[in-house]
């Protein structure tokens, strides 16, 4: 089965639904707004932009897990809050489907409230809860970096994915009756094909920055360790 | 390297939908989707009229049905979906060449089709007719917090900045025997992905601070802002479709 | 400062700095360049020279040490910084750093359009500048369709169109033709700017430089007139800096 | 072909290309290096040398003409297209277009692997090459970490590393220390290979090759001894190319 690419379009949910999530993300950005304007310094402007295009681009080419016979592309929202932190990460992907909504009518503009918070604001959050959970748990070595990674990516894939089956429960535009179920068992088992890719991409992705530039990896620089860091001996970049 | 503003989806003409300031027709498609989402699906004519109004502004701003229906074939996961609808509905069904349809799921499909078909091809007018960085100012206009645009606007920026590197390594790596089919494939799509994305980021961290001391403050300046904000005029003439899209959803809405 | 006098254009106070990676790039340079000075920054490849450059206008923040431009200490302080970039031009070495937008003439109207300049002030600061580096007929065209030595040329429009009272400038001549190069000896000998060039022509610094500092492994290692620098031939040998064969200097 | 003549290493033949957003580059280029030959190629910026050089081993394909490698075509087919590319080394005008990987030694070593090389082999023209361009002491280090210079540099320890039969340097030396300019002549005058030179460095090509070849607006306007196209005066204003100041070719 062609996988639906989870960028709902015009007419799935109904209006209720669709305004009920649009005044969620609404909420929900503009606290990432509040909060991501204090991140946002100069070195972070410049990285969101690449992580947003990058999501952007990836997002363009669909690329097949393992067979041909699924075909699904990364939401990023993993990455973005490795790299940018959660609430500017949040942004970047509202962005993405801003831009992707407006011009290329990919997801539909009133159903842009349902697809921000699927993918924006819950597959952001997910991941980052992750990532500060696993950050703590795991040894601080480049390979407890990949998995963190990788977990955080294949689960905030699936939590986006079970995001859309729950706003379908709540005003699919069509009854499936019990087939919900259906609907269910089909979106996790595609998505945890996609997750998988997904969380190969972001481990390495997150992986080949923290190698040579750990200072860019927010994840990395919020979640320090208790211990006292060492004063940095390198100037900054402004 | 460089910034190709102008996005695949950008048709060259000088009409009268390409002149109109981005905000308005921002405001206008988003306005027609929502009067089309909140037309009940059983109002057929309605979405005739629809149709019809896309089709005008298509005529005016001079692009061809063939390029529309081309370019909306994004939405083909979506009509997927909506043809298992009338197997997987629920409730009454109803014969059809042999096949037991559901009536709820029938309506269902007939639903995402025409909102879906309708909100790509009004997206679409307006990718045709405004470039990406139009698209940016009129956001920018419609009071769009500054951050939000300022993350657009350096992501279009570093789209080009990402296929440039990528064409650079391509050549690279040619030039010296070795043979990619595919950017990535020799150390794997994910190596190439990470070494990618890094190459990206210090040139595009080079170039932001570059803009620094140019005296750049995070705002595109005034300039860049085309002619001026839309007047009230243009706000007029471009309501008229969202106006005539409301009129219909509420004709429907009684009427149903 | 005693009053009356003015404050020197540059002036770099102990500077250090470390990438990072932790490649330390300055090891503690000390550099005052007066107002009107027109100075050559030489060194071998590496030396640290345009790590320095870009402590010049903030874009790098010392690791210890301070730069002071006219007075202003370049800090983090938002306002100041936009001051001192009002002030300060910079020319990178490479022009692909430089260039962004989607039009020659826009990249060149983007420097003066952030300082305020509208209509048509703002057109003729673009005119004069592409003018003045032979650029004029492609302003319509897209930076990086252009050759690289077309690039280099339009990088420095960019920031002539500003007018700034310090100008700094990466390896200006790489990659001009024999006469662009020219050219711009004679632009940027009747600017009435204090200049800091970093090059590699030694012929070119002495042309248009009296003053010569040379830095190498992240120390300034020597500052003194152009003649007499080129004229010590142990000290150049010991900087990897030897004038071209057939070349002697007058 | 005359039995027992060997083909010249490369013959470009009517060769004109245009961009695809339309730029004609070159309108009709013919040149013919027989082996062995180091011709400079010279003219003014934008002229389309840059363009030309990326014909010699088929990354760009000829709007109209052909061009001939030591007898093989350049055409689309792949397995001729990698054999040129084995004879074919191409130093790029920006050092950033050749180098892609993590660190110098694994850059400078991709095109031997690509040519089969392994092992203590590999490891020894590694050596080798970056020895040549005096890089050895930053073989571990990333290449966008390092100074434009020293990119530059490992740029050409990159394809000295695959022994070319014939090297193209587009502006070897822009960006180099004067030191680093005379020992990458020293090294380029003991290869023996066929040799394709752009510059804006008339005392170098003077230095480095007997032939020189004037480009200008898509076309080759002369092709001469390089001795006397350099005493041509006329013949170098009309084409934006002039002696330094202070030089005198002997
Ligand atoms: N982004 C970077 N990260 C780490 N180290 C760097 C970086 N950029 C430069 N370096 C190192 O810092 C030192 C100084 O570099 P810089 O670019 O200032 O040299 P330069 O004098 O301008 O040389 P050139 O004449 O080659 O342009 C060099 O050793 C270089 O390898
Ligand atoms: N990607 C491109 N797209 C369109 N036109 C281009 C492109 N690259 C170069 N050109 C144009 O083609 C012509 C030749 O460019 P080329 O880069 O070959 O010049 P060049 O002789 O190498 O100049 P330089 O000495 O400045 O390096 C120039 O007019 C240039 O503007
Ligand atoms: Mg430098
Ligand atoms: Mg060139």
């Amino acid at each position: 089965m062609e996988t639906l690419a989870l960028h709902i379009s015009n007419g799935i949910l109904d209006g209720p639904v669709a305004a009920l999530f649009g005044a969620i993300s609404l909420a929900a950005l503009t606290f990432c707004v509040l909060r991501g304007r204090r991140d946002l310094d100069d070195r972070l402007a410049p990285m969101a932009g690449l992580v947003a295009a990058f999501i952007f681009a990836v997002q363009m080419i669909n690329f097949p897990i393992f067979t041909a016979a699924v075909s699904g592309h990364l939401l990023g929202g993993a990455l973005a809050a490795m790299l940018v932190g959660p609430w500017v990460g949040a942004l970047c992907v509202a962005v993405v489907l801003i831009v992707q909504a407006l011009v290329f009518g990919d997801g539909g503009v009133a159903m842009l409230g349902p697809n921000i918070f699927n993918l924006a604001v819950l597959g952001t959050a997910a991941a980052y809860l992750l990532i500060a959970l696993l950050l703590r748990v795991l040894p601080r070595t480049p390979a407890g970096l990949t998995v963190t990674a990788f977990v955080s990516a294949l689960v905030s894939v699936l939590v986006a994915a079970m995001g859309f089956v729950a706003q379908y429960q709540l005003g699919g535009t069509a009854d499936l009756g019990g087939n919900l179920a259906g609907l269910a068992g089909t979106m996790a088992g595609s998505h945890l094909l996609i997750g998988i890719g997904e969380g190969l991409i972001t481990a390495t992705t997150v992986a080949a920055v923290a190698k040579v530039r750990p200072d860019l990896v927010y994840a990395l620089r919020a979640l320090k360790p208790a211990a006292p860091a060492p004063v940095p001996a390198v100037g900054g970049v402004r | 390297m460089g910034a190709g503003h102008a996005h695949v989806l950008y048709r060259e003409a000088g009409s009268p939908v390409h002149r109109l300031p981005p905000e308005v027709k921002i405001a206008a498609m988003v306005v027609f989707t929502l009067a089309v989402v909140a037309t009940p699906r059983e109002a057929f004519w309605a979405f005739g009229g629809y149709a019809l109004l896309v089709a005008a502004v298509a005529a005016l701003a001079r692009v061809g049905p063939g390029w529309l229906l081309g370019r909306s074939l994004i939405e083909l996961p979506f009509v997927l979906f909506a043809f298992a609808l009338p197997f997987l509905g629920a409730g009454e069904r109803v014969g059809f060449l042999g096949l037991h349809l559901s009536v709820e799921g029938l309506y269902g499909a007939w639903n995402i089709i025409a909102k879906g078909t309708l909100g790509v091809l009004a997206s679409l007018l307006l990718a045709a007719t405004t470039t990406t960085r139009d698209l940016i100012v009129g956001l920018d206009r419609l009071h769009c917090p500054q951050i939000l645009t300022q993350i657009a606007t350096f992501m279009l920026r570093y789209l080009d900045v990402l296929i440039g590197e990528a064409r650079r390594m391509r050549v690279a790596r040619m030039s010296r025997g070795d043979d990619p089919r595919f950017l990535w494939q020799l150390r794997g799509l994910a190596a190439g992905i990470g070494a990618l994305f890094l190459r990206a980021f210090e040139r595009g961290e080079r170039v932001y601070l570059a803009m620094l001391s140019r005296g750049y403050t995070g705002r595109m300046p005034v300039v860049w802002q085309g002619e001026g904000a839309a007047t009230t005029g243009q706000w007029l003439v471009a309501a008229t479709v969202p106006v005539l899209a409301a009129t219909i959803a509420a004709a429907a809405v009684v009427l149903t | 400062m005693i009053p009356g006098v003015q404050p020197p254009s540059l002036d770099v106070r102990g500077v250090r700095y470390a990438y990072p990676d932790g490649h330390v790039a300055l090891h503690g340079v000390d550099l005052t360049v007066p107002r009107g000075d027109r100075v050559a920054l030489l060194g071998p490849n590496g030396a640290g020279k345009t790590t320095l450059v870009l402590h010049l206008n903030g874009i790098l923040t010392p690791t210890e040490g301070t730069v002071t431009v006219g007075g202003l200490a370049v800090g983090t302080d938002r306002a100041t910084l936009a001051e001192v970039r009002r002030r300060v031009g910079i020319v990178f070495q490479d022009p692909d750093d430089q260039l962004f937008l989607p039009t020659v003439a826009e990249d060149v109207a983007f420097g003066p359009a952030n300082l305020g300049l509208r209509g048509a002030e703002l057109t003729a600061r673009v005119d004069e500048a592409l003018a003045a580096v032979g650029m004029s007929e492609h302003r319509d065209r897209a930076p990086h369709h252009l050759s690289f030595g077309q690039r280099r040329r339009v990088a420095v429009a960019t920031v002539l169109a500003m007018h700034p009272e310090i100008l700094v400038l990466d390896e200006p001549s790489s990659n001009l033709d024999p006469a662009a190069r020219r050219e711009l000896a004679e632009i940027l000998r009747g600017l009435p700017v204090t200049l800091l060039m970093v090059t590699h022509d030694l012929p070119y610094a002495l042309e248009l430089c009296d003053r010569s500092v040379i830095l190498d492994g992240g120390r300034i290692v020597a500052d003194a007139p152009t003649s007499d620098i080129l004229t010590d031939e142990t000290l150049l040998k010991t900087h990897r800096l030897e004038l071209p064969y057939g070349f002697t200097p007058r």
